[in-house]
């Protein structure tokens, strides 16, 4: 999921507001002593290093950048537990999934010279927003979570993601909903407009609408569906939106499929639409299921929290600058060069980046809700 | 007359009205004020190098707020001539602000590779324009009706931008360039005429921070404060051009359209004229302070455009003090502030910062720095309602 | 006992002193009368019996009570009622809810006693009845004076307190005006009267006061003042 | 324009549902316009939070199943006595807090605007922090169910399917539809009744018309200016409900753009007249789907606004005219 979208993506976790409070609990602050051994040039020896993670901690986005968080905190207390003398923190700068925020912030990143390399941005928008000013300092970023297409169109060298992009998961809903007669709708948003747009390029649509962000009422494009015949809807954007959607469709008794993409495959949005109309919707996401102890491992690095959307993306992220601190590839260049060429196996799939900062092999899946329940064990891939 | 009076707020208490006559007294004295001007003005400049305790943000760098200030007073003196002076409740200025980004990033790479100072001024003029174009119908509709109206303007022009390709739609506009450095690695890396140090208060003795230098005019995406100066001098600008207008025939007849518009127009004020001059001319400012946004930041998109941001606008112009320029810029680098200031809040600041907000229009209901001529008539309906006790239910 | 005392009173617009420390009585079942030039305080010491504007210094007592400090609409239930000056009338109403609005602190509204209250007014105006369901913003002024006096009239006052109701009046209207001003003293209520036409004012009044840039320089009953040559030449025009 | 002519009827009805909500909503702006001329900006504020009350009466009485109507036809009475109740005291609150130290002190109009949108900054926040808020007092686990999903969509536990009753052209009229529309339409009958036939709308309308006058006749104009800010909750907190009914699901910035649509409604109608806000809001109903219709959904905003913008141009009054405070010019 990408874009500037003002709106909570809070997963059914328990005990968000705890998760926010302690967010600043969980950032190294590091303050103290070796201002001196400050451009991270000691190879080898202990040199307090930093990663920063850059998105929504607060406001209406902050669950999501909590997920993130979450991620990189476990990779960091089993890494911190293997290297007791010598701890990486992580350092927290919360845009608030704000573009203008996030510009702001980007130079405090720049300027701190404990960071060896970012996790983030979290959104396409703060990403346009820093890119440049990340890739003029030369430091390595890695977003868990930003998928528009031509974010890594833009020569950042420096700009990494480990998610698959918009067009990778458009290009398969299209295959997945081959054959039908397919109503696509988006939101406008940078994320739900550049998905929907490729899945329009990959089938002929019966008939295509845009809503707002932040709409309620659907009762114009749910009359348009209904009279183009459609048997199946595709929306790109949010399930803020799109559990609304499905549920004005249901009410108003239409009976064909709905799919949608990352930015609604979340259990809220089974809330949002009501258990009856969500049922038989499917979601896609270019994410595996997490291992199971994942979950684990996450619930003892984060005390009462349960891992959400992004987790594991954030946590293979973090792994990656680990072992380019492991490496001793502590310079920018050097830790931009080790993260380009990096190889290796997450836990949400295999990770090797492609010469623009892609990453190489992302697989689609199709979770579906059943029962009443997003069922996030056993999703389809999309072949 | 001296015009700098206008920077003290009114003395409700009797000491302030005796370091008031104080630091009229000063100014009253030629050279003094030559030079105690000449200070404040390279204090300004100089704010963002001296990372002062209690003022900078910690947190989020203290250029880019300072550069964000900066573009929000810039703003709040633009939006002053439409409310203050003009009297006209405008909801909808984010559009012009909009539009002077948007003209920017066409301009300068979307559709055409122009330099950013050649955009410039085209950018101001499509943003005066516009201002006419939308000033044309909306002036009409009176008073009150005229905040919904803009503000429906406002809206109409993001959601336009959002829906329209050749405006770069909801994926906005990236890439838009910086200024030409000045210096002698210009264009490339490096650059700048010569570094200029911060300071650094953590250590007593270094307190010149050699390790930490701004470039002087070289304007890159890892250093705010270039940007920040150059629209310092587009701030000192305006407020010259402000104060000229102000002063004029023109200044003149605003302040009789406010006060009694029939009136005016009976005098022979051609009031609609000078009503739509005013929206034109505020339209200009809020364009080129959108323009230094567009290329300081490097990317725009509508969602940062949104309705609440005209609010704010209005706030920073009321709460400083409608009519009053200095006032006005106050209030604009209070509201780009506070929010900042306020980030160890985390979750709270808005809620915090709305709380500030109430407390400010109740605390001073004729905003932070009234306009003298208000002053005045307050002073007067402060002393009916000193008197009043418990107030008269009407 | 006086109906109404007004004691050294001070009302200030800012810095302008609008009324200073005057003093006078308004004794019950009389017609009193403060006459004056434009600006002389007339209305701002009306209003401020009526609790509209503030008062500096000074004391306004009313059927016994203090009641300098009260709200306006405390000061209607006790029986101090206003027909504003400009008639003040609601245009958007009928002549009947302006009426209506009249009664506004009364809570016998069901009652005979209120019908006969409407009646009575009606009696004084039998035009208001012809008019009864007009809205009242499209009357004529005279007809808008006539309803603001009977809507003053409908609270029941003790005291009413009639603003300038001659004012902007074709002459045969206003004498029309002047006999139910009589009529209102003859049925028992008290009337404390303000005007620019002070002849016919002080034809009529039982004490009179004579306002100046905001003090009171002369009283004395009407018949008195009406006599008086420096009155005479000030107000009247001398030709009375 | 395929759509528009081949369900020209859902469009419009469908239209007409929303706008009647809208109508409700707008009847706040307007009166507190028409008495204190006044733009309340926090009003959308306290349409949401008669949204949370509605959702909270159905969490309260457990209300999970699915179901029809009729089935909750006690509870959606409750609720809608409870929303109603839930704005007006937030209405009430609002007047005390953020106008009456500014109308006390006789405040320039405008910056009871700036204290307005500070207090709809606090409202909004406080909603989307309640979690917290609830946490101060140790009540966020006892009030889950309430507090939980902050910043998130909140959702009715209920969902209620609409039964179509009857056809009309193209469209099957659901009981959700009737229920909606009878409901805003006798609320506002009860509300004009109300404003021009009691004593307590007598002193609204006067305080509107010339508030020195209705000083002059007795009129409590604090009172007056309570009550109006009162009845404008309640009449949005009955919008909150029947918004819940069709949409059942809201957020703590759920109020922003449906109150600048409802005060958009106000002003199309000549704001201060309480049959200008029904008529506007159902005006503005009807072009968003007409709009979304030929155009595209993402064009129904700038089609209500455009729509705005022609109707002040030819009567600058709205529609109808003012009314409520018809003696300024």
């Amino acid at each position: 999921m990408t874009g500037t979208k003002k709106t909570a993506r809070v997963f059914a976790l328990a005990g968000v507001a705890a998760l926010a409070l302690s967010a600043c609990g969980t950032t190294g602050g590091n303050n103290s002593a070796n201002a001196g051994s400050g451009n991270s040039s000691g190879s080898g020896s202990c040199g307090h290093y930093e990663i920063a993670y850059m998105g929504a901690l607060t406001g209406p986005n902050g669950a999501l950048g909590q997920n993130m968080l979450g991620g990189i905190n476990t990779a960091l207390s089993e890494y911190n537990a293997k290297h007791a003398d010598c701890k990486v923190t992580v350092k927290t700068f919360d845009s608030q999934g704000d573009p203008d925020q996030a510009s702001k912030l980007a130079l405090n990143v720049v300027n701190d010279t404990k960071v060896v390399g970012l996790i983030g941005p979290g959104f396409s928008g703060e990403s346009k927003a820093t890119g440049k000013t990340f890739f003029s300092a030369g430091l390595p970023s890695i977003s868990p979570s930003a998928t528009e297409v031509d974010l890594t169109e833009q020569g950042w060298t420096t700009w990494h993601r480990v998610i698959g992009n918009d067009s990778a998961q458009g290009a398969a809903d299209a295959k997945y909903l081959t054959g039908k007669k397919v109503f696509v709708v988006d939101d406008a948003s940078v994320y739900g407009k550049g998905l929907a747009d490729v899945v329009r390029k990959g089938l002929k649509p019966v008939g295509n609408d845009e809503v707002q962000t932040g709409q309620t009422d659907f009762s114009a494009t749910v009359t348009k569906i209904k009279g183009s015949g459609a048997d199946a809807v595709f929306y790109g954007g949010y399930y803020a939106e799109s559990g609304l959607l499905v549920k004005q469709l249901r009410q108003a008794g239409w009976k064909g499929l709905f799919m949608s993409g990352d930015g609604s495959e979340d259990p809220a949005f089974v809330k949002v639409a009501g258990s009856q109309a969500a049922e038989g919707a499917v979601l896609s996401a270019p994410a595996a299921p997490a291992p199971a102890d994942f979950g684990t491992k996450y619930a003892s690095a984060n005390p009462g929290k349960t891992a959400g959307l992004y987790s594991t993306q954030s946590y293979d992220a973090a792994n990656i600058f680990l072992a380019g601190i492991d490496a001793g590839d502590t310079s920018l260049s050097k830790m931009n060069d080790f993260v380009t060429n990096y190889s290796g196996t997450g836990v949400s799939g295999p990770i090797k980046f492609d010469s623009k900062g892609d990453i190489q092999t992302s697989t689609i899946y199709a979770y579906s809700v059943k029962n009443g329940q997003l069922d996030t064990a056993n999703p389809a891939p999309i072949k | 007359m001296n015009r700098y009076y206008d920077f003290a707020p009114s003395g409700l208490s009797r000491g302030w009205s005796a370091f008031r006559g104080w630091l009229g007294g000063l100014l009253d004295n030629k050279p003094t004020r030559v030079a105690l001007i000449a200070v404040g003005i390279v204090f300004v400049y100089a704010l963002p190098l001296l990372n002062l305790p209690v003022i900078t943000t910690s947190g989020v760098d203290f250029g880019g707020v300072m550069f964000d200030a900066a573009a929000y007073a810039l703003i709040a003196v633009g939006l002053n001539i439409v409310i203050g002076y003009a009297g006209l409740l405008d909801l909808g200025y984010v559009g012009f602000y909009a539009i002077g980004a948007y003209t920017t990033g066409i301009l300068t790479t979307y559709h055409f590779h122009w330099p950013f100072l050649l955009a410039l001024p085209v950018a101001i003029a499509v943003t005066m324009l516009s201002g006419l174009i939308l000033g044309a119908p909306t002036l009409r509709v009176r008073g009150d009706y005229l905040a919904i109206v803009t503000l429906g303007f406002g809206e109409i022009i993001r959601l336009v931008i959002v829906n329209t390709h050749w405006l770069g739609a909801a994926q906005g506009i990236d890439n838009i360039p910086a200024p030409p450095n000045i210096g002698p690695n210009a264009p490339g890396q490096g650059g700048g005429l010569f570094q200029v140090p911060h300071l650094s208060w953590g250590t007593f003795p270094n307190i010149i921070d050699v390790g930490h230098k701004t470039p002087f005019l070289k304007f890159g995406p890892i250093d705010a404060i270039p940007f920040y100066w150059m629209i310092v001098t587009a701030f000192f600008i305006v407020i010259i051009a402000d104060i000229l207008v102000k002063n004029s025939r023109v200044g003149r007849a605003w302040e009789a359209t406010r006060e009694d518009e029939d009136a005016a127009e009976l005098m022979g004020v051609p009031t609609f004229k000078f009503k739509l001059l005013a929206f034109a001319l505020g339209a200009a400012v809020g364009g080129l302070s959108g323009a230094f946004y567009a290329t300081r930041n490097g990317f725009i998109s509508p969602a940062t455009f949104l309705l609440l941001l005209s609010e704010l606008f209005v706030a920073a112009v009321i709460v400083g003090g409608a009519g009053n320029r200095w006032g006005a810029a106050f209030g604009g680098v209070l509201v780009a502030y506070l929010p900042d200031r306020f980030r160890s809040f985390s979750d709270w600041r808005m809620l915090v910062f709305g709380l500030a907000l109430m407390a400010l229009a109740i605390w001073r209901p004729q905003g932070i720095f009234p306009p003298r001529r208000t002053r005045r008539a307050l002073a007067a309906e402060a002393q009916i309602e000193e008197l009043e006790g418990e107030a008269v239910d009407v | 006992m006086p109906l109404l005392e007004v004691q050294g009173l001070c009302v200030n617009y800012g810095h302008i002193e609008a009324v200073r420390d005057i003093t006078f009585d308004v004794e019950e079942g009389s017609i009193s009368t403060l006459i004056g030039a434009n600006g002389a305080g007339k209305t701002t010491t009306l209003k401020t019996i009526s609790g509209l504007r503030p008062v500096r210094a000074g004391k306004i007592v009313f059927d016994g009570r203090d009641i300098t400090g009260l709200p306006p609409y405390e000061r209607v239930k006790m029986g101090l009622s206003q027909s504003p000056e400009g008639r003040g009338i609601f245009p958007g109403m009928t002549v009947r809810e302006n009426l209506e609005m009249g009664a506004y602190v009364r809570t016998d509204t069901k009652t005979a006693a209120y019908k006969a209250d409407l009646d009575r007014v009606f009696e004084l105006f039998p035009r208001l009845l012809e008019r009864v369901s007009q809205v009242a913003g499209t009357m004529s002024g005279g007809e808008q004076q006539m309803l603001a006096m009977g809507r003053a009239l409908m609270a029941r006052p003790k005291l009413v307190l009639l603003d300038e109701p001659s004012m902007g009046l074709a002459p045969k209207l206003i004498a029309q005006i002047f006999s139910i001003i009589d009529e209102i003293k003859a049925q028992g209520t008290t009337v404390l009267l303000v005007e620019q036409n002070a002849a016919q004012a002080l034809k009529r009044a039982d004490s009179a006061h004579i306002l100046e840039t905001g003090s009171i320089v002369r009283s004395g009953t009407g018949a008195e003042l009406a006599k008086d040559g420096s009155v005479k030449a000030a107000y009247l025009g001398g030709d009375l | 324009m395929h759509t528009f002519t081949h369900q020209f009827f859902e469009l419009t009805i469908t239209g007409l549902v929303l706008g009647s909500i809208y109508a409700l909503v707008a009847l706040g702006y307007t009166m507190v316009y028409g008495v204190l001329q006044l733009i309340n900006f926090a009003h959308s504020e306290v349409f949401m939070y008669g949204t949370f009350a509605t959702a909270w009466v159905f969490v309260f009485f457990d209300q999970t199943g699915v179901n029809s109507i009729g089935g909750e036809i006690g509870f959606l009475l409750i609720a809608l006595v409870v929303a109603m109740l839930v704005s007006g005291g937030v209405a009430l609150l609002l007047e005390r807090v953020a106008y009456r130290p500014l109308i006390k002190k006789n405040a320039p109009k405008l910056i009871a605007l700036i204290s307005a949108i500070g207090a709809s900054f606090v409202l909004s926040e406080a909603m989307g922090l309640r979690d917290r808020i609830a946490a101060w007092f140790g009540l966020e686990d006892n009030l889950g169910n309430y507090v939980g999903n902050a910043r998130n969509n909140y959702t009715m536990p209920v969902q209620i399917n609409p039964k179509g009753l009857f056809t009309i052209g193209d469209y099957t009229v659901t009981d959700i539809d009737v229920i909606t529309i009878v409901a805003a339409l006798g609320m506002m009958f009860a509300l004009q009744v109300f404003v021009s036939r009691t004593r307590f709308g007598r002193g609204i309308r006067a305080v509107a018309q010339d508030p020195e006058s209705a000083a002059l006749m007795g009129v409590n104009s604090t009172r007056v200016i309570q009550l109006t800010f009162f009845l404008g909750g309640l009449m949005a907190g009955a919008a909150a409900t029947l918004y819940m009914l069709r949409i059942g699901s809201t957020r703590n910035d759920a109020g922003f753009i449906f109150g600048v649509k409802a005060f958009t409604a106000a002003v199309m109608g000549g704001i201060g007249n309480l049959r200008g806000a029904l008529l506007g809001g159902l005006i503005l109903g009807v072009a968003e789907n007409w709009g979304s219709a030929f155009l595209g959904s993402q064009w129904k905003d700038v089609v209500a606004f455009v729509l705005l913008v022609v109707i002040l141009l030819i009567r600058p009054q709205g529609l109808l005219g003012e009314s409520l405070g018809k003696a300024r010019a």
